[in-house]
C-alpha cells in the first residue's frame, strides 16, 4: 500500500521554466507518510476487531454517548451547563468570537433543515444552497427596494424558501439516489447562475451592499452590541429549530419521512402518499434555508452570488452526515465542529484545508456513521400502556 | 364491519347473491416481450380466505403489484367493493390511493422499515387514517395531541392482538424472523383494510410458527371481518385455510376451486410435478 | 451552414474532452454506485505530472514524439497510483457503510488532493507545453479543425473503443459486471471483488490521465483547481447519458457539449450552464435514467 | 501552534473588553448596557504599538493576489521600525485571511477590530471589502484597499472611511475604450466579462461608453463561463459578428484561453483587457499568441525610485519579483502611516483628515486622496505585448 506514497513525493517540484528539485519535501514527506501508514494500519485494525467483536456478541453496549444522552442524569446538568455556557458566551468571548459563533449557528439552523431532506427522508440534495440564497436575496432586495427590516422579512424569506422547495421538488422528485442529487445540484447552480447573470434583478456579481442588520425597535444599535444582538436571536432561532425539527420528527409526518428513507416502496403500500411526503420534506428543508439566508445577508451586510456556490451545499451536506444523519444533537456538534474547524485552524494558515480535507476522510473511514450515530428517538409508552 | 358470519365454510354457497369486493377481469401484464399475467380473473368475496398459488415465477407477486398499483397493467380491469360501498375502478390509482381505499398488503422479502421501531412501524400502517399537518405537527395543537395519543393506543393494541407486544420498542431489525413477518401483517392491518393481501407470509418459518399463523389468519378474518387473499407454497397451510383456491401458472389460471377440487385436479398436478414437491 | 458546423465541431471537442474524464467516472459509479468526487482530482494530477515530465524531458533536449509519449505514459501510471491510492484509504474501509458516507469521504480527498497539490505547485496558473504536433497535412484546414482536436477526438474513440472491448469480452470484464450487477453473489462465485474495485480505479484514473494530457495541452494551461469544475460537468454527462453505461458516458458528454455550443453559438453563452442544467432536467423527468441508462424496476 | 493560539485567545477576550468600549466612547450610539466608565483611557497607551490590520486572500485559489500586499506591508513596517517607528510607537501587523469571500471577511473584520487596529491595509476583492467595510465604519476604522477597484467603493459615498491606491474599474473602461476609439479608430466592438464581480462590472461600463459614443458600436456582448474546457463557441461567435476587437473584462486564465483559440482559427482580431491581464503569467501562459495584446494596468511607475528600492528590498528578502498589487499596497501602507505620523494621533478623524490632506511620496509617485477615498495621481496606461513583455504605449 505504502509502495506508491513515495511515487506521490518525487513529483513535489515546480515548473516555471525552471526545474526546483526539492529532495527536501521528498524526504519529509516520505518519513511522515511512513510513520502515518503505520498509525493508519493500526486503526484499521483496531475497526476491525471492533467491528468483529459486535458481529459475536449479540448485544454491544451502546457507545458512551448514546448512553450519556439516554441518562437524564446526565444530560439535565449537560444542558444548564451549554445553556449557562451559551449565555455568557458573548460577554466573556471577543466580538469575533461571537460573530463566528453566530455564523455557526446560521449553520447549525440551516443544516438542521437539509437534515430533514438528508437525514429523515433520505433525499440526497446537493443544491440546497440556492434556499440560503433565496432567503439571503429576498432579504436583501426587499430591503433594498422597499426598505422592509429584518423582522418583516424574516418570515417572507422563510416563505419563500418554502415555495421554491415546492417548485423546484416538484419536477424532481420522480428521481431517485444519484439522479436526484445532480438534478438538485444543478438547481442549486441555476439560481447561482441566474443571480449572477440577471443585473437589473439582482444586481449581478457585484451583488448587494449595505443591508441592515436586525434592529432592536429601532434602537441604533453600535457594532458590538449588534453582534451580540444577533448572536441572541441566533441562539433563540436555533432553539425555535430544534424544537420544531424535534416535533416534526415526532409526528406523523415525521414518522413518514423516515419510512420513506428506509423503504419507500413498501411506504407507499402503507398508504403514505410518496409526492406529498418528498414535497414536505423538500419544502421544509428549503424553509430552514430561507430563514438561514436571510439572517446569513444581515450579519454579513454584502451578499453576492459568489457566496453560493456548490461548495456551500457540500459542506452543509457534510455537517448533516458528520454529524450523524438523522441525529438533531449529532447535526447541531457537525455544524459546530465543521465551521468552527477552518476558523481555528487559521493558525496553520494555507494548511487549512488541506486538514480539513483530510478530517473529513479520517472521519468517514473511521465514524460513517457520524459522530452521533444511531441517536434515535425511542417511543416510550410503557408507562402509559399499564394504564391503558 | 360485520364480524361474525359463522357459515364460513359454506361461504360459496352466498356468492351467488353478494357482490365480490375484488374482482378482476382479464388482467394482463407485459414486461417487455414477457408475458407474466395473460388475462386474468378473478374474484374475492366477504369474509373468504382465497388462496393464489402455482409454481415460482408463475406471476403470482405480479399479481399483487397490479392490484396494489406498484406496475400499470397492460390490459384488464380491477375493481374493489368495500362492504356497503359501491365498487370502484383501482387502474390508475397509486399505491397509496390504493391502500388508502382498503387493500393493505405485505410483501414476499419482508419490507420493513428497519431502522424504527416495532410500534412505530405500525403507527406507519395508521398513517392515512390519520389528519394532522405540518402545522399541528410543529405546534401541537390539541388535534393533533389526541391524535397522536390515538395512534399509539390503537397501535399498542395491534401488536397486542398480533402478540407482538414485547417487542414494541425494539428496532424492527432486531426482531426474530417469524415476528418480522407477523409484523408486516401487523402493520398492514393498521391500515384498516377490508381486504388484506399476504404475499408468502409464512415462508421461512418453522412448523411452530406456522401454525401460529394459521391461528392468526383465521382470528384476523373471524374477529376483524377482514378477507384474506394470500399467496402461499406451503400447501399445508393453503388447504387447511383457505375457502377457495385460484391456481396459476404462466400468468394463465388452470383451475380454481375449494382446496379439495384443487388436490385433485389433473391440470395442477401437472404444472407442480418436477417443479416443486411441496405439497 | 458554415456556422453551424462550426458550432457542430465545437460542441464534438468539448463533448469528447467531457467524455474524457465521465468515462472514470461512469466507470467507478457502476461498480460501486460512488460519485468520486476525487476523480476530477484524478484527472488534474495526470495533467500536472505530465507537465513535469515535459518539462524535465524539455530541459534534457529530447525530441517532441518521445516526450509527448514519455510524459502521457508516466501521467498513466502516476494516476493509476493516485486512483488505487486514493480507494485503498477513503473507500474500501467504507464499503458496507452508509453511501453518504463515502460520498463525504470523497469530497474529503478531493478537497485534500486539491490542497496538495496548491501547495506543491501554488495556485498559479501555469503553461502547459502543447505537446501535440501541428501535423503537416492538417495545414489547410487548421482553421476549422486543429492537431490537437482530432487527437482528443481519435484518443476518446480508442479509449471507448477499448473499455467497450474489456468488459464486453475480457475476463476482467466479466467479472467487473458480475461485481456490477451484485457484489455479494460475484464474490460468492468466487470474484475477488476488492481486486476488480482496485483494478476499475486503476483503469478509470489512468483514462482520466489520458484526458488531462490531451486536454491540458490543448487547453495550454493549468491549475490545481481544474479538476473540480471539469469533473462536475463530466458527472453531469454520465449522468445525463445514464451513469454506469460506457457508451452511456460517451453520448451524454457529446450531447452536453452540442447543447452547451448551440446554445452559446445562437442564444447567448451567460446563460450556458443554465440551460445545460435544465437541459439536464428535461431529459432526466423523461428518461429517469439517463439517455442509455436502462430503467431499473425495483423487486418487490 | 494550536496551543499558542488559544492562549491568544483568552488574551483577546479581555483585550476586547478594552477595545471595544473604547469603540463605544468614539461612537456617537452608546449602549446603556455597556458602563462608560470602562472607557478610562488608559494612560501607558502612547507607547503600545501602533496596531495595523491586513487583510486579504492568504490561502485558497485567489491567494496571489493577497499575498504580494502582506509582503509589502511587513517590508515597509520592517523599515520603518528600524527608523523608531511612528510618533516613536512601533508599528505591528495583525494579518488576516479572509479567502476573498465576504462571509468570511466579516469574521475576519471582527477579529481585526477585536484585536484593536487602528486601521487596515485592505481587503483585496472588492466584494469582501464591501462585506467589511461596514464594519470598520462603525468601529471607526479607516481602510486602505491596493486593489479593490469596484468603482461604488468610492463613487457611492457609503464608505467615508474607504480609500485605495487603485484607480476604479470606470476609469479603466473609459481608457480602454478612449484608445479603441482615438487610437486604433475601430468601429466594431465586441464587449466579452468573465460574469465575475471585477469582469462584468468592467465590460458594463465598456458597454455604455461606447453606446455613449456614436462612432463605434456593440456588435456582441457577453458573459463567458470562467474554468470551462474551450471556449470555441464564443470564439466563433465573436467571428460571426466581425469585431474588430474585442473589450474582454476578466482574469488572464480565461484571456490566454480566448486569445490563443483566436489565434489558433487564424483570426487577427485585436484584443484589449484589463488589469486582471496584465500580468506577466498571462505572457508566460499564452505564449506567442500573446503577442500584440492590449491591457490597461496602472501607470508605469518603475522609473521611481521609491519604487525600485521596493522591488529590490523584496528581491533581497523573498528572493523573487513581487506579484500582484505589491507597489499598490507598498503606497498604501505608506500613505497610513504617513497619516498617522502627520496626525499624530490614531484617532479615527486625524487619520482620515490626514489621509485627504497630506501629500506622500510613494513608489506609484506623490499621492494624497480625494474626498471619495480614491488616490490622486494614481491612473493607468496602456500597455501592449511586444516580444513577450508589456510595453506601456503612449
Amino acid at each position: 500500500m505504502f509502495l506508491t506514497f513515495p511515487i506521490m513525493v518525487i513529483k513535489v517540484n515546480t515548473i516555471e521554466n525552471i526545474v526546483v528539485w526539492r529532495w527536501k519535501n521528498l524526504f519529509i514527506v516520505g518519513i511522515g507518510v511512513f510513520l502515518l501508514s503505520f498509525v493508519w494500519r493500526y486503526l484499521i485494525k483496531r475497526k476491525e476487531v471492533g467491528k468483529k467483536k459486535a458481529e459475536a456478541g449479540e448485544l454491544v453496549k451502546p457507545p458512551i454517548t448514546q448512553r450519556v444522552l439516554k441518562e437524564p442524569k446526565f444530560y439535565i446538568p449537560a444542558l444548564i451547563a451549554v445553556a449557562v455556557f451559551a449565555i455568557a458566551f458573548p460577554f466573556v468571548f471577543s466580538m469575533y468570537q461571537t460573530n463566528i459563533m453566530v455564523t455557526a449557528l446560521i449553520y447549525v439552523v440551516i443544516s438542521l433543515g437539509l437534515n430533514i431532506v438528508v437525514g429523515l427522508a433520505g433525499l440526497l440534495d446537493l443544491g440546497y444552497v440556492a434556499f440560503y440564497a433565496v432567503g439571503a436575496y429576498t432579504y436583501a432586495l426587499l430591503n433594498y427596494h422597499f426598505g422592509l427590516g429584518f423582522w418583516t422579512v424574516l418570515p417572507i424569506g422563510a416563505a419563500m424558501g418554502f415555495l421554491f422547495g415546492v417548485l423546484l421538488g416538484f419536477p424532481v422528485l420522480r428521481l431517485r439516489g444519484d439522479y436526484l442529487a445532480i438534478v438538485t445540484l444543478g438547481f442549486g447552480e441555476i439560481i447561482r447562475l441566474i443571480l449572477e447573470n440577471w443585473n437589473e434583478f439582482s444586481f449581478g456579481p457585484s451583488g448587494i451592499a449595505n443591508i441592515p442588520r436586525p434592529g432592536l425597535f429601532g434602537i441604533q444599535m453600535s457594532l458590538h452590541s449588534s453582534i451580540i444582538y444577533l448572536y441572541f436571536l441566533m441562539i433563540g432561532l436555533t432553539l425555535f429549530t430544534i424544537f420544531v425539527v424535534n416535533r416534526l420528527q415526532d409526528s406523523r409526518i415525521g414518522r413518514a419521512w423516515i419510512a420513506l428513507r428506509e423503504d419507500e416502496i413498501a411506504c407507499q403500500a402503507m398508504g403514505i402518499d410518496k409526492t406529498k411526503t418528498k414535497l414536505t420534506a423538500f419544502a421544509l428543508g428549503a424553509t430552514w434555508a430561507g430563514m438561514g439566508g436571510v439572517v446569513f445577508a444581515a450579519k454579513t451586510t454584502f451578499i453576492n452570488p459568489a457566496s453560493f456556490t456548490i461548495w456551500e451545499s457540500i459542506i452543509i451536506l457534510c455537517v448533516v452526515v458528520i454529524g450523524g444523519m438523522g441525529s438533531i444533537i449529532g447535526v447541531i456538534i457537525g455544524a459546530l465542529i465543521l465551521i468552527l474547524l477552518p476558523e481555528y485552524l487559521r493558525a496553520f494558515s494555507e494548511y487549512r484545508m488541506l486538514i480539513f480535507g483530510a478530517v473529513l476522510v479520517v472521519m468517514m473511514v473511521f465514524r460513517p456513521g457520524g459522530i452521533i450515530s444511531d441517536v434515535r428517538r425511542i417511543y416510550r409508552f410503557e408507562e402509559r400502556e399499564t394504564t391503558a | 364491519m360485520c364480524g361474525g358470519s359463522t357459515g364460513l365454510k359454506n361461504a360459496k354457497q352466498q356468492h351467488n347473491a353478494m357482490e365480490p369486493i375484488l374482482e378482476v377481469k382479464t388482467l394482463t401484464m407485459d414486461f417487455g416481450g414477457l408475458r407474466a399475467l395473460d388475462s386474468l380473473d378473478l374474484a374475492v368475496y366477504q369474509n373468504e380466505i382465497v388462496a393464489l398459488i402455482g409454481p415460482n415465477g408463475a406471476g403470482k407477486t405480479t399479481f399483487f403489484n397490479c392490484i396494489t398499483g406498484l406496475f400499470p397493467p397492460t390490459k384488464g380491469e380491477m375493481l374493489i367493493a368495500p362492504p356497503g360501498k359501491k365498487p370502484t375502478k383501482l387502474n390508475g390509482l397509486k399505491p397509496n390511493i390504493v391502500t388508502a381505499n382498503g387493500l393493505a398488503r405485505t410483501f414476499q422479502n419482508i419490507r420493513l422499515f428497519p431502522n424504527m421501531t416495532v410500534l412505530e412501524n405500525v403507527m406507519i400502517g395508521r398513517h392515512c387514517r390519520l389528519s394532522s399537518g405540518i402545522l399541528g405537527a410543529a405546534f401541537r395543537n390539541r388535534a393533533t395531541v389526541l391524535e397522536e395519543e390515538k395512534v399509539v393506543e390503537e397501535s399498542y393494541a395491534m401488536l397486542k392482538k398480533i402478540g407482538l407486544d414485547a417487542f414494541v420498542n425494539d428496532f424492527a431489525k432486531n426482531l426474530p424472523y417469524g415476528a418480522q413477518r407477523r409484523l408486516e401483517i401487523a402493520r398492514a392491518m393498521a391500515t384498516d383494510p377490508f381486504l388484506l393481501l399476504l404475499d408468502e407470509p409464512a415462508a421461512g418459518m418453522n412448523l411452530q410458527e406456522t401454525r401460529e399463523l394459521d391461528e392468526l389468519i383465521v382470528r384476523i378474518r373471524d374477529e376483524e371481518g377482514i378477507s384474506i387473499l394470500l399467496i402461499e407454497h406451503d400447501m399445508k397451510l393453503v388447504m387447511s385455510l383457505s375457502d377457495r383456491i385460484f391456481v396459476v401458472d404462466y400468468g394463465k389460471k388452470i383451475a380454481q376451486g375449494t382446496p379439495a377440487e384443487i388436490q385433485n385436479n389433473p391440470a395442477v398436478i401437472k404444472a407442480y410435478l418436477g417443479e416443486e414437491i411441496d405439497a | 451552414m458554415e456556422y453551424f458546423l462550426e458550432l457542430f465541431l465545437s460542441g464534438l471537442i468539448r463533448g469528447s474532452i467531457y467524455a474524457l474524464i465521465a468515462l472514470g467516472y461512469t466507470m467507478v459509479y457502476g461498480i460501486i454506485e460512488l460519485i468520486n468526487f476525487a476523480h476530477g482530482e484524478i484527472y488534474m494530477i495526470g495533467a500536472f505530472t505530465a507537465l513535469i515530465v515535459a518539462s524535465v524531458l524539455t530541459m534534457l533536449g529530447w525530441n517532441q514524439i518521445a516526450i509527448i509519449l514519455l510524459a502521457s505514459v508516466v501521467a498513466v501510471i502516476y494516476s493509476s497510483a493516485y486512483g488505487y491510492t486514493v480507494e485503498k484509504i477513503a473507500y474500501q474501509p467504507l464499503r458496507g457503510a452508509p453511501r453518504l458516507s463515502a460520498l463525504i469521504s470523497a469530497i474529503g480527498m478531493s478537497l485534500f488532493l486539491q490542497n496538495y497539490v496548491l501547495l506543491a505547485q501554488t495556485s498559479d496558473f501555469m503553461p502547459f507545453p502543447s505537446l501535440i504536433p501541428e501535423f503537416k497535412f492538417m495545414e489547410s484546414y487548421e482553421h476549422i479543425i486543429s492537431s490537437p482536436e482530432i487527437v482528443i477526438l481519435a484518443t476518446t474513440t480508442l479509449v471507448m473503443i477499448f473499455l467497450a472491448f474489456l468488459i464486453k469480452f475480457t475476463r476482467m470484464g466479466k467479472a467487473m459486471r458480475a461485481t456490477a450487477q451484485d457484489r455479494e453473489m460475484a464474490m460468492l462465485v468466487g470474484v475477488d471483488v476488492d481486486r476488480i474495485i482496485s483494478f476499475t480505479f486503476i483503469i478509470g484514473s489512468a483514462t482520466a490521465a489520458l484526458g488531462g494530457v490531451l486536454i491540458a495541452s490543448h487547453i495550454g494551461q493549468i491549475n490545481f483547481y481544474i479538476g473540480f469544475l471539469a469533473g462536475i460537468k463530466a458527472f453531469v454527462a454520465a449522468v445525463l447519458g445514464g451513469i454506469g453505461s460506457i457508451p452511456g458516458a460517451v453520448v451524454g458528454s457529446l450531447v452536453l457539449g452540442w447543447t452547451e455550443s448551440f446554445f452559446t453559438g445562437y442564444v447567448s453563452s451567460d446563460y450556458e450552464d443554465v440551460f445545460a442544467f435544465l437541459f439536464l432536467v428535461f431529459i432526466l423527468i423523461f428518461r429517469p435514467s439517463g439517455i442509455m441508462g436502462r430503467a431499473e424496476t425495483e423487486k418487490v | 501552534m494550536m496551543k499558542n493560539h488559544f492562549g491568544k485567545l483568552f488574551v483577546m477576550a479581555i483585550l476586547v473588553f478594552f477595545a471595544g468600549s473604547l469603540m463605544y466612547s468614539c461612537g456617537e450610539s452608546q449602549k446603556p448596557a455597556e458602563p462608560a466608565k470602562k472607557a478610562e483611557a488608559p494612560a501607558p497607551k502612547a507607547m503600545e504599538p501602533i496596531k495595523i490590520g491586513v487583510a486579504g486572500p492568504h490561502s485558497g485559489d485567489l491567494a496571489s493576489y493577497g499575498i504580494p500586499t502582506v509582503k509589502a506591508a511587513e517590508l515597509v513596517v520592517e523599515k520603518i521600525n528600524g527608523k523608531c517607528g511612528v510618533n516613536g510607537r512601533k508599528i505591528k501587523l495583525i494579518i488576516e485571511d479572509d479567502v476573498c469571500k465576504p462571509e468570511v471577511a466579516t469574521n475576519t473584520a471582527t477579529k481585526v477590530v477585536g484585536e484593536g487596529v487602528h486601521a487596515v491595509i485592505g481587503h483585496i476583492c472588492s466584494g469582501a471589502t464591501k462585506a467589511a467595510l461596514g464594519i470598520y465604519k462603525e468601529s471607526k476604522i479607516a481602510a486602505i484597499s491596493p486593489s479593490a477597484t469596484n468603482p461604488a467603493l468610492t463613487q457611492s459615498g457609503d464608505y467615508p472611511n474607504f480609500f485605495r491606491t487603485i484607480a476604479s474599474d470606470d476609469a479603466q473602461a473609459k481608457l480602454e475604450v478612449d484608445f479603441a476609439l482615438d487610437v486604433l479608430k475601430l468601429k466594431n466592438i465586441a464587449v466579452l466579462h468573465d460574469k465575475g464581480d471585477y469582469g462584468k462590472g468592467l465590460a458594463e461600463f465598456a458597454k455604455s461608453f461606447l453606446e455613449k459614443d456614436s462612432r463605434a458600436k456593440v456588435v456582441l456582448y457577453e458573459g463567458i463561463t470562467p474554468g470551462a474546457v474551450d471556449y470555441s463557441a464564443v470564439v466563433q461567435k465573436i467571428k460571426r459578428s466581425n469585431a474588430e476587437a474585442v473589450i474582454f473584462g476578466g482574469y488572464h486564465p480565461e484571456a490566454s484561453k480566448i486569445v490563443a483559440q483566436m489565434r489558433k482559427k487564424k483570426m487577427d482580431t485585436i484584443f484589449i483587457s484589463d488589469d486582471g491581464v496584465k500580468d506577466d503569467t498571462f505572457i508566460k501562459v499564452a505564449g506567442k499568441y500573446a503577442e500584440g495584446v492590449y491591457a490597461t494596468g496602472p501607470m508605469d511607475t518603475s522609473s521611481n525610485p521609491m519604487a525600485i528600492e521596493a522591488i529590490a528590498a523584496h528581491k533581497k528578502k523573498y528572493g523573487s519579483d513581487p506579484g500582484a498589487f505589491f507597489l499598490n499596497a507598498y503606497a498604501a501602507t505608506l500613505a497610513l502611516l504617513n497619516a498617522i505620523d502627520k496626525s499624530c494621533s490614531t484617532d479615527y478623524d486625524d487619520i482620515v483628515n490626514a489621509l485627504r490632506t497630506e501629500f506622500v511620496a510613494t513608489p506609484l509617485g506623490i499621492l494624497r486622496f480625494d474626498e471619495r477615498g480614491d488616490a490622486i495621481g494614481v491612473g493607468f496606461s496602456i500597455y501592449q505585448v511586444q516580444n513577450g513583455v508589456y510595453v506601456e504605449i503612449k
